[in-house]
């Protein structure tokens, strides 16, 4: 304990020097990049099912190009494009697409960079591989509350949400469950990254996530015979689909331009599909 | 003879109580230039507050009051003390005070003594050191630090640390220099040694002393002042059998 | 015979309620220690950039928590500059010059304040940051400077109370000494009061440090970031350790992501461990050595 | 004079100061929430679910999450708090209760965040073990959790007061042949109540002002919990989840009644324990 906490101290003391000392280092020189020599700061919201292609891009930039600094933060579709309206960020993502009436107020710039899907997910450990889609209205409603009723074990089955502002529960709720309720008694999470841990987490459990999300940690559920997969979003089968947009107020400029276009390139779409998205590209 | 008899210190009708306390009541007395005074008398009966009085060191107490008034001469003229115009760090380095356990602040001895200088600000590095040197001396201490002025002042010894505060009291030429009970705390040879002070500096101060010790104040004193029901007993020139005045 | 029986109960009783507390304390942080021990290494720190790279700044890291650490520094840094002046300055306030109803109700108003959840001092902030946001420039949103400004008003309570505290315990013989020497009011506190009280209100200090260090819920309101690198400027979002321990804790998305929570959590414990031992030996040591001399 | 005049009008505005920001927190939650009190729906809200569907936004769920998770946290930690307080005052032989205490300040400085991420880990998978169903994440868990964060609170105010009871009332109690049990029930509790109010009202103000714990652990769900193992949402954790919503909506608008209901509790809390008197530095361990 106490060694870390000396070690702390060291990287305090050095860190503060370093800080006097930053200023005057030269700038790395860059290729052919188009961040070379741009300085400034690019900052990110919004959507949760965005933040790994997010940060593996700004991971990419930055550390070729210190001086770029790229924040990337969460909060929800409808956070990040509150707030993207509002100027407090540049770039506000968004896993819907923006209402009319959103992009009339905010003059919103909309940048579709990857496909996605919204899959109902289970724990591995759960017999119940497949359900119908007024299984899963039943189920999110509240109507059907235990795992029996699907083939499963009997079990009370526990509930995943998003809060109001996640993009993927307005795409799940729109598409999935056609507009359906989802129970009040269903835990709430923040993020898709939260979902997956807690479904992840409970045997007994059902959520829903961005299809980029799934991993062996979950397991996805066939909803009417279709498995959520990046294949099935892909070709289209899978109906629960929706694009991934970065957002801006007005036409993009500067850096902020700069890392849209990053997001379309070749290495933008190869992050992409490696988080799990179908590439628009 | 006649700078001894003219009066320093004129105190007319004063009352004091803490909250719902009398302590003094109509205390009417005069204390001569240059001259040992002690004050005695049973505990409780304002001896302490008495000396707080000339020095209006009483005045951040919630609930005391006082009523009357209090003359002291100092740079040559009458001044009421307790008058609005009256500066309160002038009264305290005119008027000094050492308290009955010695209080050294923490620092060296020497920053100890000049303490008082530098509130007082005006002195040139030299005139400080040469008036702590002086003051030290008067207080029979600069034999005993001469060589370790850097040290702590509390490693001294607690006649020592007396003296120290005695000079530094000094330090800013006191007229009056008001004793709270300076030997009490301290044994028989220490008080020796701070009772001969006490009659050194006779020449140059007018020296106020509470005093339990009997013994002591016929020691020192040429006059005593007995507070008993908070009035005064024997009124200033001391009438009583132990009198040693002229 | 009923009696003893009662007497042995009670008596049991304490003990075992001392021997759970002990437990489930020792438990969940035994839990961390046991489980995160294994990621304590320099690549938690710097992830894969080269640890110097890292220090010197030349190189942003990744996948490593140096970049919160440094958030959180610069925070703490930041709020403990601007609640220290004030928080002191308002202690003395209290303690020498505050009388009767003034006193009275400006304690009252301090108390509220150390009452007030955390999380409405961030959701204050978070609002300040808004309104800044229309009314004054659109370059203000929540920030590093406004997350500091609202931790700051968080430890503000606290550092009154202790500088307060501390001064007025002071012995009335200590007190009255300078003033007895002819010191004004100003060169009592500055040259007496506030050297003799140094332990109390430095102690303070450290333990609001470790306040600012730990706090999340302010900091989730006002500006901290999934993913910022090192704090920019005064304007920029930033990162910071607690609030990477919460993301982590609810969604990590593998297995070593997951451990670098792990190692965080025990970063952060030693970091507030340490400011806590500091605090307590300065109060102990400090305190004997200035108040009682060195014997 | 002149500087010290400018110094102590520098100090006072230091105070002013915060004293300004403890009414600016207060009077930027009502200014902003006035178009809520004005409008007439800041009473309905205090009583109506929230069902964003029907754009109906009350929070009594979350009022009743938080009184549930806090009452329920405190319940669990009195009798404990109580027991090692008495152990470390009075009843405690051997150098074990000197360690307790020592343990008990430095849990102070454990940070909140560490506590909910071990409870993530720890508690709520043995909670849903033991349950059977649910995902663990209920009333019940955050309440364990937040038992053992407000302990410290109550264990150092009680001891603190225990200790400050008269040593002549405990010397006279032995010169009577007094147990330490005895001692305990018949002298240091009765002449320590007024602490042990006030002990248990700060516990109360910092179980009801905790965010993190209940965000992390007590599932966030809106409905009204039926049960201490249903997951629910305080007032805390409805402003740090619903926060980065549309700053103009109505839901954003709620925030500011969880606010001022916050505020006045914490507030009336504090003159509560100022007017018992058995106020001491110790209230700001920590606290809010």
């Amino acid at each position: 304990m106490l060694r870390i906490g000396r070690r702390f101290y060291l990287i305090m003391a050095i860190s503060t020097l370093a800080l006097l000392l930053a200023c005057s280092f030269p700038v790395l020189a860059g290729d052919l990049d188009p961040f070379a020599g741009d300085a400034g700061t690019v900052k990110i919201s919004g959507g949760t099912a965005h933040i790994p292609v997010m940060k593996e891009a700004a991971k990419q930039i930055m550390q070729h190009y210190p001086n770029v600094r790229i924040t990337v933060a969460g909060g929800g579709s409808g956070v990040g494009i509150k707030q993207v309206g509002e100027g407090l960020v540049n770039i506000g993502n968004s896993g819907r697409k923006p209402t009319d009436k959103e992009i009339a107020k905010y003059d919103l710039k909309m940048f579709k960079w990857a496909i996605d899907g919204v899959g109902v997910v289970v724990n591995p450990k759960n017999p119940v591989k497949a359900l119908s889609r007024a299984q899963v209205k039943a189920i999110f409603a509240g109507r059907m509350d235990n795992w029996k009723a699907v083939g499963g074990t009997d079990k009370a089955i526990t509930i995943y949400t998003r809060d109001e502002a996640s993009g993927t529960r307005a795409v799940f709720w729109k598409k999935a469950i056609d507009k359906g309720d989802i129970t009040a008694r269903a835990n709430v999470v923040v993020s898709n990254g939260a979902m997956k841990s807690a479904v992840a987490n409970d045997p007994y459990g059902i959520g829903y996530v961005s299809v980029g999300h799934i991993d062996n940690s979950v397991m996805p559920v066939a909803l009417d015979g279709v498995t959520p997969t990046l294949e099935t979003v892909k070709n289209g089968r899978y109906k629960v689909a929706r694009g991934l947009f970065s957002n801006t107020r007005g036409e993009p400029t500067g850096l902020t331009k700069q890392f849209i276009d990053f997001l379309f390139s070749q290495t933008g779409q190869k992050i992409a599909a490696e988080k799990g998205f179908v590439t628009v590209n | 003879m006649l700078a001894q008899t003219s009066i320093k210190i004129k105190v007319r009708n004063l009352f004091f109580s803490y909250a719902e306390t009398a302590v003094l009541k109509d205390l009417t007395v005069d204390i001569l230039d240059r001259s040992i005074t002690a004050v005695v008398g049973p505990s409780g009966r304002g001896k302490s507050t008495l000396l707080s009085i000339f020095n209006r060191l009483w005045e951040d107490i919630p609930g005391a009051r006082m009523k009357g008034s209090v003359h002291i001469h100092l740079d040559g003229t009458d001044r009421d003390i307790y008058h609005p115009a009256c500066s309160l760090p002038d009264l305290r380095r005119k008027v000094g005070l050492v308290f009955q356990i010695p209080n050294p602040l923490p620092m060296s001895i020497y920053k100890n003594v000049a303490f008082p200088r530098k509130l007082a600000g005006g002195s040139s590095k030299q005139q400080v050191m040469d008036a702590v040197e002086t003051a030290l001396k008067q207080a029979f201490l600069w034999e005993d630090v001469k060589d370790r002025l850097r040290e702590d002042a509390r490693s001294l010894s607690g006649g020592q640390q007396q003296r120290l505060c005695m000079a530094r009291a000094l330090v800013v030429n006191p007229e009056v220099l008001l004793l709270d009970e300076p030997t009490s705390s301290l044994d028989a040879e220490a008080t020796e040694i701070i009772e001969q002070l006490i009659l050194s500096l006779k020449e140059n101060c007018t020296i106020v002393m509470v005093s339990h010790d009997m013994a002591q104040v016929k020691r020192v004193a040429e006059r005593w002042l007995e507070l008993s029901e908070g009035k005064m007993m024997a009124n200033g020139r001391i009438s009583a059998p132990a009198c040693r005045a002229r | 015979m009923a009696k003893r029986m009662i007497e042995k109960c009670v008596t049991a009783f304490a003990w075992l309620s001392g021997l759970l507390l002990t437990a489930s304390v020792a438990g969940l942080m035994g839990y961390v220690f046991v489980k995160g021990a294994g990621s304590l290494s320099l690549s938690l720190f710097f992830g894969d950039t080269a640890p110097m790279d890292a220090l010197l700044f030349r190189r942003q890291v990744f996948d490593g928590i140096f970049p919160a650490m440094v958030g959180t520094l610069t925070l703490v840094g930041l709020s403990i500059s601007i609640a220290v002046p004030v928080g002191v300055a308002t202690g003395i306030y209290m303690a020498e010059y505050a009388t009767g109803r003034t006193k009275h109700i400006f304690g009252l108003f301090f108390d509220i304040l150390a009452g007030i959840p955390s999380i409405l001092v961030g959701f204050f902030g978070f609002s300040v940051a808004v309104f800044l946001h229309h009314q004054v420039s659109d370059r203000i949103a929540p920030c590093l400077l406004i997350s500091a400004l609202a931790l700051a008003f968080l430890v503000l309570p606290y550092l009154i109370r202790t500088t307060q505290t501390a001064l007025e315990n002071l012995p009335r013989q200590v007190r009255v000494t300078a003033p007895a020497l002819g010191a004004s009011p100003i060169q009592t506190i500055f040259y007496v009061l506030l050297p003799q009280s140094l332990s109390g209100i430095v102690s303070g200090i450290i333990l609001s440090i470790g306040r600012c260090a730990e706090d999340t819920a302010v900091i989730m309101l006002t500006g901290v970031v999934a993913t910022a690198g090192l704090p920019s400027s005064l304007l920029s979002n930033y990162e910071a350790l607690p609030f990477f321990i919460y993301t982590i804790s609810s969604q990590y998305a593998d297995h070593t992501e997951l451990m670098r929570g792990y190692g965080a959590a025990i970063v952060l414990l030693a970091i507030c461990a340490l400011l806590f031992t500091l605090a307590t030996l300065i109060r102990h040591r400090l305190s004997d050595h200035l108040l009682y001399g060195g014997r | 004079m002149r500087t010290e005049r400018l110094v102590q009008h520098l100090l006072g505005l230091a105070a002013a100061c915060s004293v300004a920001v403890t009414v600016l927190i207060f009077g930027f939650m009502v200014i902003l929430g006035l178009p809520l009190i004005t409008g007439g729906a800041f009473f309905q809200m205090f009583t109506s679910p929230w069902l964003p569907s029907q754009a109906v936004y009350g929070i009594a769920p979350m009022m009743v999450g938080t009184v549930s998770i806090a009452g329920l946290a405190l319940a669990f930690s009195f009798p404990v708090s109580l027991g090692c307080a008495a152990l470390i005052s009075v009843l405690g032989t051997g150098p074990l209760p000197a360690l307790l205490h020592r343990l008990v300040r430095f849990m102070t400085g454990i940070p909140t965040v560490v506590y909910g991420f071990a409870g993530i880990f720890v508690l709520v998978p043995m909670i849903r073990e033991w349950v059977g169903r649910g995902s663990g994440m209920c009333i019940f868990s955050a309440a364990l959790l937040l038992a053992v964060l407000v302990a410290p609170t109550m264990i150092l105010f009680f001891s603190d007061s225990f200790s400050s009871v008269p040593k002549a009332y405990l010397t006279a109690a032995d010169a009577l042949g007094a147990t330490p049990v005895q001692k305990l029930f018949h002298v240091v509790i009765p002449c320590s109540w007024r602490g042990l109010i006030t002990g248990v009202v700060l516990a109360l103000g910092r179980a009801l002002g905790d965010t993190l714990i209940a965000l992390m652990i007590a599932g966030n769900a809106t409905a009204m919990p039926g049960s201490v193992l249903d997951p629910a949402r305080t007032l805390t954790a409805h402003i740090a989840l619903v926060v980065a919503a549309d700053f103009d909506s109505l839901e954003f608008r709620t925030l500011f009644a969880c606010g001022i209901i916050l505020y006045v509790c914490t507030t009336l809390m504090v003159i509560f324990t100022r007017r018992v008197g058995a106020v001491s530095e110790r209230r700001l361990w920590r606290s809010a």
